[in-house]
């Protein structure tokens, strides 16, 4: 059954702080557009919105959701970005056993040692993106790896996933920085990165370390002087921001772009009417999973966490985001990565016209194999 | 090659330029806040948002109005120092003779403001600003490439801390201004209008921080964050080299861009610390500081 | 230069002064006048108002009612800056001697305000100390020192009517009678001065007028040539 | 002697003023105690007890900030100290029953405090609190880096566990009690602080330094004692609140919190008692009930405002302002 | 034999920056006495008492206080030892009741002034003695008014009262007279004089008058160093003192008219 006759969603994220472009105000345009294209409602009943900045404060969001599903009767949480918030929210589900499904999030350590039968980790993480890009950038020649870490526990998980890959596609990391988080100046990095003399130059950081970084390598000639850059974490927002000219020729690898195939093409334009920007793929990601769940609703009738969840399990998604996707039990929805590439300045038609898509990864090859996995849920 | 410590000659050589480069923008950034803080006594939180607001400023001029860098190295501080003028004027002006402490909060609220402000309209993911052509590229020095706009930020940033130090500290104007700071009541007693010589100073004093903040436009991500972090940094600073010593706050700038450089080369996670480190280490021998007054 | 003319020129005229700070009402109605090139002087007890007095004309207080003339102009609504141009000197009960600046930029600090002020020459043989700490911090000099500093800052910038707060403060007889002569020398030069003492006996020789007030009012003016016969009404103001 | 009667009686009216004071307070408390047992049945617990958290950390700041004049611009790391320390101990150590993880959380903060004291009481001023920021800013590096605080993830999970291991805390209720007697017990010391003999000397210090010195105070150590006790509690608000949302996270340490704190203390009023609590209510409440509502996307710029007003219009913050307004109009 | 002083200073020397400010100084207090400490501005007065207090810390020389070497104690300690100055200006605590003024003073020797579990009401044990002081100084009626709403002289009249309060064997005033009517002066004079009974006070004075009709004996600086010393008569008698601080028509009182300071 339907609890209170209404399905209710929590939209939480970063709408003021560092975290605001990946999903933010936007992300919750993405939500209302799911809801709309879904009907409105689901078996008759109402869907209703309710949203909150979590000021990317673990406590302060806590307090939110746990009014949320103490007091609200909110049925499903989505969005989060920060780690720590994704994590606190997570653990507050479990208590209340109500469904949350995070967008935005990047640790892996999610659905690893934090996993709980509570929420879903939906678009991507640290894991494929190290996995795709230097696996990749590898096979094409790229042997010897110099890595930018932002020093925190992200940096560090990020640097050694790209270890494992390197190494076990027969390359080496013949050194790594830990610059401390956040940097402004890379100067001094990127010239201790030439000095190295590595073929690649892996940023393992985030946001506007990995703009900077960019900027400040393009400006003393890294590319030039014949490095290739890696950026293992590198959103739609921030390429946008560094323009083709500085970003040309980077490898990343992404989770959905828009300008894929006529579906996203045309999803996207609707989602830019909205807001005035393209989706990036946490945008498309809280879309594609707000169907999904209403779908599960729909189908077994139930707005129940673990029915819910169970049902999206069984589920198999294919749509306008996720090919061959499916949610693990322990909450992680694998699917289809893509390596892409940052266009030149003349391939570049617009201003959001940024990526070429080189292959796609796919989705068994991209996320950590549970046999790996440090998941309760998991029994191995 | 040579090595030092396990790193090679050439590369630390070309973290000391480095390092010198920043120190001279460091040495920009903390001047504004000493002559601010030196002469009218306002500790002002506003120091990263004004630098934020310079490179913001630039980024949009061009956008909007295809203004170009040159242009904007005037314009923009022209512009941010107006409006530290009117924020004097109407805000700063009315707590005038209190505690220090009040200054501190009303300047880290307009930061708060303005930052909070060009988020909702800009977002924080940066916005795009081409380096200047006749900039575009740089020499090997053999030991490291150097990009020219490096080194226009050097000489830029230098000369303009010599010429505020030689006003403030061997002009009358300059007196008038330190004398207006410990008793303006009295200045004015003297027939000076002290009133309008701080604002001006004010204007002054961010407006070099917006000067700061165009020349970071074409080297690092313009977002309106930008400014939150320096400013702490910028702050240690001033601290270490004598809050209000002019001199102290340029000499003092440089040596941390040097040492934080060093550091980035030795133990880079400490970089970040290390600044505080030092503050903490020459408080303790200095009470007021490298080069400040002792109270 | 005393001719009759400059002697009836009214050069400061207060009538009705109402001051305040903050909440506290200090001054209730203050009516005086000075004509120019005359040494007036402001008796009374601690506390009785004749520094907020100076400081009202000044425009220096919280707050101010009534009407102060300044050659014959009312400067009730004038910032303190242009009082001060109109050729008011006013050196301040506390001295206000600036710690950031040394002794020499202390003394060349305030603008010339009009022509015929005193050269720095003729004020540091006058105060020899001041010559030998030129160069030391402001406020390091002794206390005495550092009032000697305040009285020769204003004659440096012609100001030509003087309003001096307790200036033998803490001073060495020798150096008060010193300053005696400096105000006498003043008043040949025609300097018109309005001078708050403790001091009578510093002042009672160098005034054509005193007032005396008290809670915040003037109750008693004693011209010079009627000193002695109003002694006993005066002691008993000032309780001496 | 005819003085002597006429002594007396002012000496009467003095002791007569200050019971009355007394009693004045003492209703005013008992009030405020109802209104704060009666809460949780009004207003959900965990919320209310957030607010008690930080109008606890308020107060420890104001105890040094508005009654020693000394401005600490880095009292965040006394409650990321308190709370990690704590989530540590509990989530590594079952078994260990709350209290003891908490007074464990409240030993680190004061040994820190005593640190941060002893490196930084000799400076005046501005420098003091340049100090005591950048000591904070390591302590917040050293957050970062070490493993045991989870980094950004931050510590997650701490169990509430049983007080002197019979009363379930995982109960909000009894947690609610719990933290409110805490609370209550630290606002009791404050106050006694404040008018103890020591608080005079705090006092004295506070508005003539040289003087007391010259009167025979050592006034470096005083300092010091009022140091510590306000980083102890600022700890032990900081251990309170990684029970009550059984996580602790580097928000606590960064210096946005310092600021906060002092946005709080000033907000409500410094150097009052009830001050800080007040201040401590009203920012917690704005910020988590703005972050939801219509004007979700601006908290920061009307936190700024809320900076700005209180500057500019009403500087002695909401109780100061009442304070003045009851002497101007009712005696 | 130094032990019949209270006070000894040997071969004090000060300089700031190559100034010599107080120059090879030998000051010798005794028991009971009211010793001035005269001469003209920038002698070096108000140095000597911060050397003699710690404010500052001498360049040379030695301070022995009851025969005991204090050249290196701090200057609580030597407050609590029973040295205590006042200020050249007026020292009180603002924002403190005249009566909270004086309780500070006294509680110092409570021993209670670090238990902050006591009760405020416990320090009303010191109300009494607190009033008796007032009294003396004829402040008993501002027992309850915050001290920065007192006019100036009160104010030096408190921080006498406090300083009296310290019950110091020897007490150090800094021209206790500054900026005070004739009415004022006449108090403070009569005070010192009260106050003197069983103890030792080195004061520092511009006000002949003053200093004639109080000060056992004198001692005459210039320029950082001794002129000359000897009680009133002898003093004043002397030319080169005449010369370069008192004035001509040393009569005791000021204004009278001298010929330029030819102190260089
Ligand atoms: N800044 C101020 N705020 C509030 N009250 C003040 C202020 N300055 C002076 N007063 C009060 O105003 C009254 C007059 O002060 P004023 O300084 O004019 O006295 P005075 O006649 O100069 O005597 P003296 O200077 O010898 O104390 C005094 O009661 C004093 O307490
Ligand atoms: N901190 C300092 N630095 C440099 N010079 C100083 C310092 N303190 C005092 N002096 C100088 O030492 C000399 C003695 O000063 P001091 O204050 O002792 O004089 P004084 O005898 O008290 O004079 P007065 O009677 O005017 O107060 C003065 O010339 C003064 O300029
Ligand atoms: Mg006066
Ligand atoms: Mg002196």
């Amino acid at each position: 059954a339907i609890s209170n006759d209404t399905v209710k969603i929590g939209y939480l994220a970063d709408m003021s702080g560092t975290y605001r472009d990946l999903a933010g105000p936007n992300g919750q345009s993405a939500l209302e557009m799911a809801i709309a294209d879904f009907g409105g409602s689901v078996k008759g009943k109402n869907i209703e919105i309710v949203s909150a900045d979590d000021r990317n404060s673990p406590d302060t969001s806590s307090s939110t959701v746990r009014r949320w599903v103490e007091n609200e009767n909110v049925d499903m949480v989505a969005g989060m970005v920060a780690s720590s918030v994704s994590i606190a929210v997570s653990k507050i589900l479990e208590e209340n056993d109500k469904l949350g499904i995070i967008s935005g999030s990047a640790a892996s350590s999610i659905t690893n040692e934090h996993c709980t039968p509570n929420h879903i980790h939906y678009v991507y993480d640290t894991y494929p993106l190290a996995n795709g890009t230097a696996s990749a950038v590898v096979k094409e020649g790229g042997k010897s790896w110099y890595l930018l870490t932002a020093d925190y526990a992200f940096g560090h998980s990020l640097e050694s996933d790209v270890r494992r890959v390197v190494e076990a596609n027969g390359g080496e990391v013949v050194g790594a920085i830990r610059h401390p988080f956040p940097t402004q100046d890379f100067s001094s990095f990127v010239l201790q990165a030439q000095a190295s003399g590595a073929d690649v130059v892996g940023l393992a950081n985030a946001g506007a370390d990995t703009t900077n970084a960019i900027t400040t390598a393009s400006e003393f000639g890294v590319t030039q002087s014949g490095q290739t850059l890696a950026a293992l974490l590198l959103f739609l927002t921030d390429v946008h921001a560094l323009g083709a000219q500085t970003a040309q020729g980077i490898q990343l690898t992404t989770g959905w772009y828009w300008d894929m195939n006529e579906e996203t093409r045309e999803w996207s334009d609707r989602f830019m009417e909205k807001t005035g920007v393209r989706p990036t793929m946490v945008h498309a990601g809280i879309y594609s999973s707000t169907i999904q769940y209403l779908k599960a609703i729909e189908a077994t009738g139930s707005d129940d966490a673990q029915t819910v969840r169970k049902q999206m399990m069984d589920t198999p998604i294919n749509d306008m985001f996720a090919k061959n996707g499916k949610i693990r039990v322990d909450g992680r929805m694998v699917h289809d990565m893509y390596l892409a590439e940052v266009k030149t300045p003349a391939e570049s038609k617009n201003e959001w016209d940024l990526y070429k898509i080189l292959r796609t990864i796919p989705a068994e090859e991209s996320y950590r194999p549970l046999s790996e996995s440090k998941c309760k849920l998991v029994n191995n | 090659m040579s090595m030092i410590f396990g790193v090679p000659l050439a590369v630390l050589s070309g973290q000391l330029l480095i390092g010198i480069i920043n120190g001279a923008f460091y040495a920009l950034l903390s001047l504004g806040l000493a002559v601010i803080f030196g002469l009218l006594k306002i500790i002002n939180f506003a120091h990263g948002a004004m630098y934020m607001l310079g490179a913001m400023v630039t980024v949009l001029m061009f956008n909007a109005l295809g203004v170009n860098y040159w242009v904007a190295l005037f314009m923009a501080p022209l512009l941010v120092g107006a409006f530290g003028v009117v924020i004097e004027y109407f805000l700063l002006r009315r707590i005038a003779g209190q505690d220090h402490i009040y200054s501190l909060l009303l300047t880290f609220g307009v930061a708060l403001i303005i930052q909070g402000v060009l988020i909702n309209w800009f977002g924080v993911s940066g916005l795009r600003y081409a380096m200047p052509d006749m900039f575009k590229g740089g020499i090997n020095l053999g030991f490291m490439f150097m990009p020219y706009y490096r080194a226009w930020v050097i000489v830029a940033a230098l000369l303009v801390c010599f010429g505020t130090w030689f006003v403030i500290e061997k002009t009358k104007l300059g007196a008038y201004l330190r004398a207006g700071t410990e008793d303006s009541q009295l200045m004015q007693g003297f027939g000076i209008n002290v009133p309008l010589l701080i604002s001006l100073t004010y204007g002054f004093g961010v407006a070099l921080a917006a000067f700061a903040g165009v020349l970071a436009a074409p080297i690092y991500s313009v977002t309106p964050v930008m400014g939150s972090t320096t400013l702490i940094v910028v702050f240690a600073v001033v601290v270490i080299g004598g809050m209000g010593s002019i001199g102290g706050a340029i000499i003092t700038g440089i040596l941390m861009g040097v040492i934080e450089g060093l550091t980035k080369t030795f133990y880079p996670p400490a970089s970040s610390a290390v600044i505080f480190l030092v503050m903490v280490l020459v408080l303790m021998f200095r009470p007021s500081g490298l080069f400040g007054k002792e109270a | 230069m005393n001719t009759d003319a400059t002697r009836n020129y009214e050069q400061l005229n207060i009538s009705g002064l109402h001051a305040y700070y903050g909440e506290s009402h200090i001054l209730h109605g203050v009516d005086l006048v000075v004509h120019r090139g005359e040494l007036v002087t402001l008796l009374g007890r601690n506390g009785a108002g004749r520094s907020t007095t100076l400081k009202a004309i000044m425009n220096m207080v919280g707050r101010r009612t009534g009407s102060i003339m300044v050659n014959g102009e009312e400067t009730m609504s004038c910032a303190p800056h242009h009082i001060a141009r109109m050729g008011v000197g006013y050196c301040p009960e506390h001295r206000g001697i600036f710690a950031s600046l040394n002794v020499h930029e202390n003394l060349t600090l305030p603008p010339i305000v009009r022509s015929g002020g005193m050269s720095l020459e003729e004020i540091y043989s006058m105060f020899p100390n001041l010559y030998e700490r030129r160069f030391s911090q402001g406020t390091k000099l002794s206390g005495g020192e550092q009032q000697m500093l305040a009285l020769a800052r204003i004659l440096r910038t012609g100001a030509n009517m003087l309003l001096l707060d307790e200036i033998t403060e803490g001073l060495a007889p020798v150096i008060v009678e010193k300053l005696g002569h400096v105000l006498t020398q003043l008043k040949e030069k025609g300097l018109t001065i309005v001078l708050v003492e403790q001091n009578f006996h510093f002042a009672a020789p160098l005034a054509d007028r005193h007032y005396v007030v008290e809670h915040g009012r003037i109750v008693e003016e004693v011209r010079a040539d009627e000193l002695s016969a109003k002694q006993s009404v005066l002691d008993g103001y000032l309780g001496v | 002697m005819d003085q002597s009667p006429k002594i007396a009686d002012i000496h009467k009216s003095i002791v007569k003023e200050q019971a009355a004071q007394e009693r004045k307070r003492l209703m005013l408390n008992a009030g405020l105690l109802l209104l704060l047992l009666a809460a949780p049945f009004a207003i959900y617990p965990v919320f209310l007890m957030k607010i008690l958290c930080f109008a606890l950390f308020a107060v420890a700041f104001n105890l040094l900030f508005g009654f020693t004049g000394l401005l600490s611009f880095g009292h965040a790391a006394f409650l990321a100290a308190g709370g990690y320390t704590t989530g540590y101990l509990l989530s590594n150590y079952s078994g260990l029953s709350t209290e003891l993880g908490i007074i464990a959380g409240t030993l680190a903060a004061t040994f820190l405090g005593l640190g941060f004291a002893l490196l930084s009481i000799r400076r005046q001023g501005i420098y003091f609190a340049m100090v005591t920021l950048a000591l904070a800013q390591l302590v917040f590096f050293f957050f970062v880096q070490s493993e045991f605080t989870g980094g950004e993830d931050g510590m997650h999970g701490i169990p509430r566990g049983h007080l002197l291991g019979v009363i379930d805390l995982e109960n909000n209720l009894n947690m609610y009690y719990f933290v409110l007697a805490v609370f209550i017990g630290c606002y009791l010391l404050v106050q006694r602080i404040v008018s103890s003999p020591y608080g005079q000397v705090l006092k004295a210090i506070k508005q003539n330094e040289p003087r007391a010195v010259s009167l025979g105070y050592n006034v470096d150590r005083y300092k010091v004692l009022a140091f510590v006790i306000s980083a102890a509690l600022a700890g032990l608000a900081g251990s309170m609140k990684s029970v009550v949302f059984q996580l602790a996270s580097l928000n606590d340490a960064h210096w946005h919190m310092s600021g906060e704190v002092i946005l709080m203390t000033l907000v409500g009023g410094m150097g009052t008692l009830l001050g800080p609590v007040i201040g401590a209510t009203f920012v917690v409440n704005i910020e988590y009930h703005l972050s939801q509502g219509p004007l979700r996307d601006w908290v920061d710029p009307i936190l700024g405002g809320v900076f700005v007003i209180t500057v500019l219009a009403f500087r002695s913050g909401i109780v100061g302002e009442i304070q003045k307004f009851v002497r101007k109009n009712l005696g | 034999m130094s032990d019949q002083y209270v006070l000894e200073t040997r071969n004090l020397v000060k300089e700031f920056k190559g100034f010599v400010a107080v120059n090879d100084v030998d000051l010798q207090i005794q028991q009971g006495h009211i010793h001035a400490l005269i001469g003209p501005n920038g002698a070096g007065k108000t140095t000597v008492f911060n050397l003699l207090t710690k404010f500052l810390i001498p360049t040379r020389g030695q301070i022995l206080f009851n025969g005991e070497d204090i050249t290196s104690t701090k200057s609580a300690q030597i407050a609590r030892k029973g040295v205590v100055r006042s200020f050249q200006i007026s020292a009180v605590f603002p924002h403190m009741t005249a009566l909270e003024n004086i309780r500070v003073a006294l509680q110092g020797f409570e021993g209670t002034s670090y238990s902050f579990w006591k009760s405020g009401a416990s320090l009303n044990r010191l109300n009494e003695r607190s009033m008796e002081l007032l009294e003396s100084v004829g402040l008993a009626e501002y027992a309850n008014t915050t001290t920065v709403e007192l006019a100036y002289g009160r104010k030096r009249a408190l921080e006498l009262a406090t300083t009296l309060a310290m019950e110091p064997k020897l007490m150090l005033l800094d021209e206790p007279t500054q900026g005070m009517g004739a009415e004022d002066v006449d108090r403070v004079v009569e005070l010192v004089r009260k106050a003197a009974k069983g103890r030792t006070v080195l004061m520092v004075e511009h006000n002949l008058s003053v200093v004639s009709k109080l000060c056992d004996r004198i001692t005459v600086l210039a320029q950082g160093a001794v002129l000359t010393e000897g009680d009133y008569e002898s003093v004043s008698a002397d030319p080169r003192v005449r010369e370069v601080y008192m004035g001509t028509g040393a009569s005791g009182e000021r204004g009278a008219v001298a010929e330029a300071e030819a102190s260089q």
